[in-house]
């Protein structure tokens, strides 16, 4: 399933059990940001530049037209939701960050994304990672890293009812079985 | 002592079996020895026997701070092999598995050595490659293996998986005189001999402190007082970082948690031993009927004894995609040993910076199988002060000039 | 005999009947029914035989300590060994097999082991077997192999699916008795949240088989009572069928839910849930577990404990036998004789081994005019699969018989141990307490969290309130204590009145008769399952195993499925006994996971079969995948080894695959190949610390192939770096190597060089990397057009960046085959179309893909190392004559420390060579040793050791590499390679370069 | 099975989480160090029964080291911090200190 980075959304496979529905979905361009996201010029330039501030640790903040997740101290991952938005904003990142020490790569090939759906979403989770997802500690906005079975991943919340989880490219097929197999009818046990 | 054996069985039984007498004598410690062996594992308790039946030194006492054999002698899965790729390891492996051949028959007491073989598997290429490595080393070196393809493995051990969807299996490494040895039996079958030629054995004993007069060692405390020695000898596997601090050195060693666990006994269905290095996992099945089943070690410095459930995970996991019987099986019981791992994952054999104190450790995950060619080749370090032809590779000087001996090439995991 | 009661059986739905088969007979039993009390209800009272002795083996208890009713159900690959009955609820259709007999459950030829018990003492193995030495592999062991295992192992993969769940809970109550049940209602009502589990399928636990009452309501119907107010409360979850196994640090618990009934009923797709709860508190309200008395013939079909047969007859109308003699040393058996008898059963005798007794179920018994014999013990019990009758005694003396009582059933009970085991994994230390005769936790010495603080607390019969109006008190008391750590609101907790039943005092003996002879002592049984006797307690001590764990070791106590929950304590008592000393001196064993008996199936969880690994793919995956493609793992990945085409052999394929691409065109996938970036002002003064090499004299747009050593020195990862602007490099590994090598520049960056300003990022899936090797490459390049690759803008080891056939790429100008050659690596989004645009536009240069073994046939005929091949993690470059590459100007870098020690610097060092030999058309074996001098004793003449070889379709010849001491001054001798035992090959040694030694083609 | 929270981004995050790093503050030796230095560096550790300083990698997360102070006997942890400070901070030593009045950092 080769994908175009045409910044339109489109659906890769699905699977749809009883309580859940799961879709690998392509073409979302994403910008890894390397840089000091406490230096104040940094976070200017981010602001201007992106039209969002810099999230909080441990989570992610939207605009129309991207999201802007916290990965490390010195680390954002920008998901542009059209293909225009995406150049443009390397483009200006480019050049508003020369002299700052930073460093701003095209990764929208090398992470796959997927899209849970259905009111049991947290036990999708809950069956592979290790992180506390209960309401309480994981609602909306948090970004999470971690992992999922053997996988690492990044999820957070898409809306009440679904979340949005990322995954090494490489890892997609694998990642997507393992999803599948967790949704699978008879398995769930309803205890969120 | 009374000899064991059949017809003396049958003798006792018309007597309720009340004529056995002390397996080992229960001993206090006397004012001084020649030589003090601190640590009553299999190690220990090997290079006391050695001592006395190779130099005739008897006036041996061995120290253990909890009961006899209950370090990780008491808690390995049995594994006994002596297909090392390096010469060096082979030749102490070796020397150990021909000692194990006859050991029942040499202390009147069997410890049940089971020749079944072992089998390594080869599931990448890299791996088949690196078998048939150490399986031409061991030929010249006289260690007797040979190369099994996939299909005579299947024929072998009709349980295997040989086509796993992950890591199908290209072929195997087979020594057919490895094989198992009850645990326990080794350490008390060793403890029985030097106790009836008046070795003392001091259970339920700490060392504690260890004084030094100039260069030298003059005496250890001990929960049960002090006791003057001539030569120490350090034997207790994870805690020998503690007693090197006690006599003011350190060691280049980590104690770690490796874990273990057995199956429910079921009717024999394999009669080997299975080592399964990429996906981690070895497994054989006890005269008693369980699957004993060797894990991962946690990877932080651990003296709990306890370890954690991941590395089981990874472990059963491993051995249901090789056997995938044994998914309904079900775990009785899992424990952890600490084990000492250095940093070339070879033992330690050596003299130390105290002039009088010899050391004999770093077998991490692999040294049961060691245990008899490891006190023979200790014994002969602590009588004459320096190491013979076995030991000398193993000092503590490798490290500084950088001679390791390093096997985790051949082998991921080193049982 | 055993027969199903009209009257009782709280948890039967009679209305529903349904149907089993145990070896083969059609049986009925009920809804709510266990197995056991099913085939009880049918007078099935032999259900097993023993281990060693094969002893005829009837129903000991109605739980999880049941150590004789183990049975094999279901088939094929649902077939399960050395299941218990006792935990087994009966569904439609069980399929139940006994287990351990050579012939029939009845008429089992391992009996005769029996006959040979005297023999056959405690570790008499030990003390036999030795003589003559092979015998023991050859005859006494496979005897010994045969007789082992209960269960036939089971011959097919299991089809069931199991799977994990981790969850956070703030409160974890185990056991859903009166304690676990009452603390959590008291818990939920001050507002925290509360898990309850419980391992069996109903809720209630002890009391729902006992007679007093509460609030003025029958214990069962306040329990109902309590269980619905919890169903409707919203901050509590229960579960049942849920065993909590481990508790491991840091709060961290493993539960195993059983499904099977679910499963059966099509409502779960899972068999068994493995649940990882983390927790800040855990409450352990897993009550207590009644021991066995010893005395003579105590395992004969028909013996049970009180506990059990007050199960059995409460909550299953399932009466243990007709005529039933009771024996205890504690008042909880007077309670199951009175309702045997009051189910109109026949209770001959009490049999008491105190001297009194008094309390209100004293009162009672002597009311219904039972008869009680205080002081007295059982000399034995008669009856082979089925107790007869037994013979009285008195306690102390020799057990000389006073009198026979008939009757078919002996109900028992030696005190209660309290469940301790889950207070013990991780820890908590006990402490014993003589009057209540059982091992309590120890308050002060309890396990703890990740802050050095208590995280367990005990409540219930597992905490020595034995007695329900002290449950009650006791839970008040933990619930305040843990509203204060939880810091709630204080809720008062209710008032409970409890019409209590008062006991009497029990006494801690524990078998009888107290002087009783050897002979006797041989048929008192302490642990069950695996035959152990008084008598090799004795027999064990006296010969010195007298710790606990040699105790242990030496005679298997507690060492079976069961372990040791009935039989631990009493084989402790002896030893005290025996020692002379307090039991608290004696010790237990170690408690350890699990609690009970888990699947292997769910502790693999999910991952199994596809889910067992994940496996890496490249974008070009399905490609491969679809043309021909034979696999090879590498790393996490897999990679096209040949690609066969029809009617060809692996060898053909690579051959031809090798010959295309030396006289025309081939291309590979390496996109598997790390690529890490390294960029900031210090990035080329970090990569100088990272390499051997001096990387920051590399010029923009140039390449330059790069090694790095670990601190030890050793060669561990190679690739070619890339300066793509003057800040920022591009590095490739090995596919294995490049998490390890990303995650080693982070260590390594961030722990010791923290001060130099670069960032490090893996882009690895990023591209697909495509090598495009042979002599027509250029002219592809060219025909795809956009970049001038000519020789002049291209020189080798060049780089450079743009659009070829349309699509953005960087194109490298690097050789890993000898021939002329271009990496090139597209965004992975462009992979297959780039590569299908090659394969398209190449078929006039007759390109080909070729596979890895191809691509390390042509590595080799060059000379070029192999990573993992021609290194192992001993092997510094120096010794596979890359010194070159390993600068001496840099004053630091990693492993250089290292290479300057005495053993790097060793003359005798292994240095790499080629091998060739002439006139052969068999490969030199892989891994083979070289020796030169012929074979001898010492071994003095093993020089090194084969590292690559293959079979050269370019030279057709077979090639080699070898690490050889004093290599370099072997070139051009004869060398050996013993092969087996007859043939010894003869090989010549050269330079380690076979073809092209100048570079002429990949300089072309 | 052990959890740390991490100094960097303040997850707790699960041990299977992390991968484990070792003895932490070992300073390293390089070229011009001596034979024994070298051998300290390299191989020697101190492996104590007791409070341990380590090294943890948070590696299904931020992807940053950090350093904690655990013991090895009860897996107790008196805190973590920062992979960038050459010796525990005061902070940790008082939170160990309170603890374990008689814990002397050797
Ligand atoms: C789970 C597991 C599986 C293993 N599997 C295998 C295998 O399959 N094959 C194999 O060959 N090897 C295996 N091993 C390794 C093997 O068990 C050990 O290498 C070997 O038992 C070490 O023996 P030892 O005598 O040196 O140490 P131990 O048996 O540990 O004895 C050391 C003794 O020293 C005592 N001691 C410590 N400190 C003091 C003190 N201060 N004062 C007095 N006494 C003290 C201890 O109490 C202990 O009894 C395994 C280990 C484990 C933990
Ligand atoms: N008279 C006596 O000598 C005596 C002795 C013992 C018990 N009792 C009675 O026992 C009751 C005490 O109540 P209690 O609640 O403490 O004990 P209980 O035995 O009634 O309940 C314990 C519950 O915990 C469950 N359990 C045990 N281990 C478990 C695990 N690992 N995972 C999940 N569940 C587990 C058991 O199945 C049981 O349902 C009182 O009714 C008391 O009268 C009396
Ligand atoms: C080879 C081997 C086989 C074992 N078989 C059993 C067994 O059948 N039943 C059992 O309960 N434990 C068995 N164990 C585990 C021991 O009970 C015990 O857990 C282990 O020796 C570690 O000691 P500890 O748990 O007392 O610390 C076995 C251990 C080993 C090494
Ligand atoms: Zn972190």
């Amino acid at each position: 399933m080769m994908l175009k980075v045409t910044g339109k959304m489109i659906e890769v496979r699905k699977y749809n059990s009883k309580d859940i529905r799961i879709k690998e979905l392509g073409g979302v361009p994403m910008l890894t940001v390397r840089g000091d996201l406490s230096n104040k010029r940094f976070q200017t330039i981010i602001a201007k530049t992106c039209d969002v501030r810099i999230p909080k640790p441990l989570n992610i903040k939207s605009s129309k037209n991207l999201s802007l997740a916290w990965m490390s101290p010195d680390e954002l991952l920008i998901f542009s939701f059209s293909g225009a938005f995406h150049e443009k904003t390397q483009k200006g990142l480019d050049s508003a960050l020369k002299g700052l020490h930073s460093l701003i790569l095209d990764v929208s090939g090398a992470r796959s994304l997927f899209l849970v759906e259905g009111i049991l979403w947290r036990e999708l989770l809950a069956k592979g990672s290790p992180v506390d997802v209960r309401q309480s500690s994981f609602a909306k906005d948090a970004f999470r890293r971690t992992r999922i079975g053997q996988v690492s991943v990044a999820f957070w919340m898409a809306s009440d009812n679904s979340v949005y989880i990322i995954c090494g490219r490489s890892h997609s097929d694998f990642f997507y079985d393992w999803l599948c197999n967790a949704a699978s009818d008879g398995s769930l046990t309803k205890y969120f | 002592m009374k000899k064991y054996s059949a017809f003396a069985l049958v003798k006792e039984a018309f007597n309720n079996h009340l004529g056995w007498g002390r397996a080992w004598r229960h001993a206090q410690p006397k004012k001084r020895y020649k030589v003090i062996i601190v640590g009553a594992g299999g190690h220990g308790l090997a290079t006391a026997y050695y001592l006395g039946k190779n130099f005739g030194i008897r006036d041996v006492a061995v120290i253990e701070k909890g009961w006899l054999g209950g370090g990780n002698t008491g808690r390995n899965t049995t594994i006994i092999r002596s297909n090392y790729l390096q010469e060096e390891s082979a030749a102490i492996y070796e020397k150990s598995r021909s000692l194990y051949e006859t050991l029942s028959q040499e202390l009147n007491y069997n410890i049940m050595f089971s020749p079944r073989g072992v089998m390594m598997l080869c599931q990448t290429e890299h791996e088949l490659r690196a078998m048939k490595r150490t399986y031409y080393a061991n030929r010249l070196f006289g260690v007797q293996t040979e190369m099994v393809s996939p299909m005579r493995m299947k024929e072998m051990i009709p349980i295997i998986n040989t086509d796993g969807p992950r890591y199908p299996i290209l072929g195997g490494l087979w020594q057919p005189r490895g094989g198992t040895a009850r645990h326990d039996a080794v350490a008390w079958g060793y403890a029985r001999a030097i106790s009836s030629w008046g070795a003392d054995i001091i259970e339920n004993c700490e060392v504690t402190g260890i004084v030094r007069e100039a260069s030298k060692v003059a005496s250890i405390q001990t929960t049960k007082g002090s006791i003057d020695c001539e030569k120490l000898c350090f034997v207790v596997a994870g805690s020998s970082s503690l007693l090197a601090e006690l006599a003011g050195f350190r060691l280049p060693l980590e104690s770690v948690a490796l874990q273990a666990l057995v199956s429910e006994p079921i009717k024999p269905v394999m009669d080997c031993v299975v080592m399964a290095n990429t996906v981690h996992g070895y497994m054989s099945q006890s005269d008693k009927g369980e699957m004993v089943i060797g894990g991962g070690a946690d990877g932080c410095n651990n003296y709990s004894q306890r370890g954690s459930f991941q590395h089981i995970e990874e472990t059963v996991r491993a051995l249901i995609e090789t056997f995938p019987i044994i998914s309904r099986l079900r775990q009785l019981r899992q424990w952890g040993g600490i084990v000492d791992m250095t940093g070339d994952r070879s033992p330690i054999i050596s003299k130390t910076p105290v002039e009088n104190i010899f050391l004999n450790c770093g077998w991490g995950t692999g040294g049961f199988k060691a245990i008899p060619g490891s006190g023979w080749a200790t014994a002969e370090l602590v009588a004459h002060g320096n190491p013979g032809k076995l030991a000398a590779p193993f000092s503590l000087a490798r490290f500084v000039e950088g001679r390791m001996i390093d096997e985790s090439i051949a082998a991921a995991v080193a049982h | 005999m055993s027969t199903r009661i009209s009257k009782a059986g709280r948890l039967l739905d009679r209305n529903k009947r349904l149907s089993f088969t145990f070896n083969g007979r059609n049986l009925f039993g009920f809804q709510g029914d266990t197995l056991a009390s099913a085939l009880l209800a049918n007078d099935q009272v032999l259900v097993g035989r023993s281990f060693k002795y094969h002893r005829p083996r009837g129903f000991v208890s109605s739980g999880v300590d049941e150590p004789n009713a183990l049975m094999s159900l279901g088939h094929g690959g649902n077939f399960e060994p050395n299941r218990s009955a006792t935990t087994v609820e009966l569904v439609d259709g069980i399929e139940a097999v006994s287990q351990n007999h050579l012939g029939s459950l009845d008429w089992d030829l391992g009996f005769i082991n029996n006959f040979f018990a005297k023999i056959f003492p405690a570790g008499f193995y030990y003390k036999t077997f030795m003589k003559p030495r092979f015998a023991w592999k050859h005859l006494f062991e496979p005897i010994i192999r045969n007789a082992a295992g209960l269960g036939r192992a089971p011959s097919l993969p299991d089809e069931a699916a199991y799977d994990y769940f981790y969850a956070h809970v703030d409160i974890l109550v185990i056991g859903a008795g009166m304690a676990g049940l009452l603390a959590t209602y008291e818990l939920a009502k001050s507002g925290l949240k509360v898990t309850l589990v419980e391992q069996k399928h109903y809720l209630g636990g002890y009391a729902l088989s006992d007679d007093f009452e509460v609030d003025g309501v029958a214990v069962p119907k306040w329990l109902e009572n309590i269980e619905k107010k919890l169903i409707d409360s919203d901050n509590v979850q229960i579960k049942k069928n849920f065993t909590a196994i481990g508790v491991h640090d840091h709060g961290y618990l493993i539960g195993c839910e059983n499904l099977e009934v679910a499963e059966k009923m099509g409502r779960s797709s899972i068999r068994h849930r493995l649940w990882r709860l983390r927790t800040k508190q855990i409450v352990l309200a897993t009550g207590a577990i009644e021991r066995p008395l010893i005395f003579a013939g105590n395992d004969i079909p028909g013996v049970m404990l009180s506990s059990a047969a007050l199960d059995f007859y409460k909550l299953y109308g399932v009466s243990p036998g007709d005529r039933t003699v009771v024996v205890t040393n504690n008042d909880s058996a007077y309670l199951t004789a009175i309702n045997l008898y009051n189910a109109g059963l026949s209770v001959p005798v009490v049999i008491d081994v105190r001297e009194e007794s008094s309390g209100d179920l004293f009162e009672s018994l002597r009311s219904m005019g039972i008869r009680i014999e205080y002081g007295k013990g059982i000399a034995s019990v008669l009856g082979k699969k089925r107790v007869k009758a037994v013979e009285l005694c008195s306690l102390t003396g020799e057990g000389s018989v006073q009198e026979t009582i008939e009757c078919d059933s002996v109900i028992m009970s030696g005190g209660w141990s309290s469940a301790v085991h889950l207070w013990s994994h991780c820890g908590g230390r006990l402490i014993w307490n003589d009057q209540l005769d059982t091992f309590l936790p120890d308050a002060s010495k309890s396990p703890i969290d990740e802050n050095g603080e208590d995280f367990i607390a005990v409540v219930g019969a597992a905490s020595g309130s034995f007695w329900p109006s002290e449950v009650v008190q006791n839970v008040k008391q933990i619930v305040q204590k843990i509203q204060k750590k939880f810091k709630t609101s204080k809720v008062k907790s209710s008032s409970i009145s409890i019409q209590e039943i008062k006991y009497g005092d029990s006494n801690s003996k524990y078998f009888t008769p107290e002087g009783a002879s050897e002979k006797l002592k041989s048929k008192c049984f302490v642990d069950f399952q695996n035959d152990v006797k008084l008598s090799d307690l004795r027999l064990a001590t006296q010969e010195g195993y007298e710790s606990v764990e040699h105790l242990k070791r030496y005679t298997t106590l507690g060492m079976a499925t069961d372990q040791g929950k009935l039989s631990n304590i009493n084989g402790l008592k002896y030893l005290a006994d025996f020692l002379g000393r307090e039991i608290n001196e004696v010790g237990t064993t170690t408690f350890r996971p699990p609690y009970t008996p888990i699947s292997l199936g769910s502790i693999a969880g999910e991952a199994r079969k596809g889910l067992f690994k994940p496996v890496r793919k490249t974008t070009l995956h399905l490609w491969h995948e679809a043309n021909g493609a034979s696999w090879e793992p590498v790393g996490d990945w897999r990679r096209p080894y040949a690609y066969l085409k029809k009617n060809e052999t692996i060898e053909q394929a690579v051959s031809r695959e090798v010959t295309n691409t030396r006289n025309a065109l081939g291309i590979l996938d390496a996109s598997t190949l790390g690529k890490i970036i390294v960029s900031g002002p210090d990035a080329a003064n970090f990569l100088d610390l990272m390499y051997t090499n001096m990387i920051s004299t590399l010029q923009v747009g140039r390449c330059r192939y790069g090694l790095m050593c670990n601190e030890n020195g050793f060669l561990f990862d190679d690739g070619v770096v890339v300066r793509l602007a003057e800040e920022t490099f591009l590095c490739h590994t090995t596919t294995g190597g490049a998490d390890r090598v990303y995650s080693w520049m982070e260590e390594w960056h961030q722990t010791e060089w923290w001060n130099k300003r670069v960032f490090i990022q893996n882009v690895t899936e990023q591209f697909t990397q495509i090598t495009i090797a042979g002599p027509k490459s250029r002219l592809l390049l060219e025909e795809l057009g956009g970049l001038d690759v000519s020789r002049v803008s291209l020189k080798p080891l060049d780089y450079l960046e743009g659009e070829l056939a349309k699509i953005k790429a960087r194109v490298f100008r690097i050789s890993f085959s000898g021939e002329l050659s271009f990496e090139i690596a597209v965004p992975s989004q462009f992979g297959l179309e780039f590569w299908e645009k090659c394969l398209e536009t190449g078929s006039q240069f007759g390109i080909s893909p070729y596979g890895t073994e191809a691509l390390h046939v042509m590595r080799a005929e060059k000379g070029f190392i192999m990573i993992g091949d021609e290194t192992d993690g001993t092997v510094i470059p120096q010794d596979l004559n890359l010194g070159w590459a390993v600068s001496k100007k840099k004053k630091d870098f990693i492993g250089k420390r290292a290479q300057e020690r005495i053993f790097m610097n060793d003359p005798n060092r292994k240095t790499l060579v080629g091998l060739s030999l002439q006139n052969s058309s068999e490969k030199i074996p892989d891994g083979a040793s070289v020796i030169i001098g012929g074979v001898d004793q010492a071994n003095d003449n093993v020089i090194g050791h084969v590292t690559s070889t293959y079979f050269s379709p370019t030279l057709d010849k077979p090639i080699a590499m070898a690490l050889l001491k004093d290599g370099k001054n072997l070139l051009g001798r004869s060398i050996e390679i013993p092969v087996d035992s007859e043939k010894i090959l003869k090989a010549i040694v050269s330079e380690p370069k076979f073809y092209d030694a100048e570079g002429n083609r990949q300089n072309d | 099975m052990l959890r740390f929270k991490c100094p960097v981004c303040n997850t707790v995050a699960d041990e299977t989480e992390l991968s484990p790093g070792g003895e932490a503050h070992i300073e390293r030796m390089g070229p011009g160090s001596s034979d024994d230095a070298f051998y300290k560096y390299l191989f020697e550790r101190k492996n104590p029964l007791g409070i341990h300083f380590e090294r943890w990698f948070h590696a299904y997360g931020c992807g940053k080291w950090f350093h904690a102070a655990r013991c090895t006997k009860t897996m107790e942890i008196f805190g973590t911090y920062k992979a960038q400070e050459i010796k525990p901070p005061k902070h940790i030593i008082d939170a160990i200190t309170k603890k374990r009045p008689n814990w002397k950092n050797e």
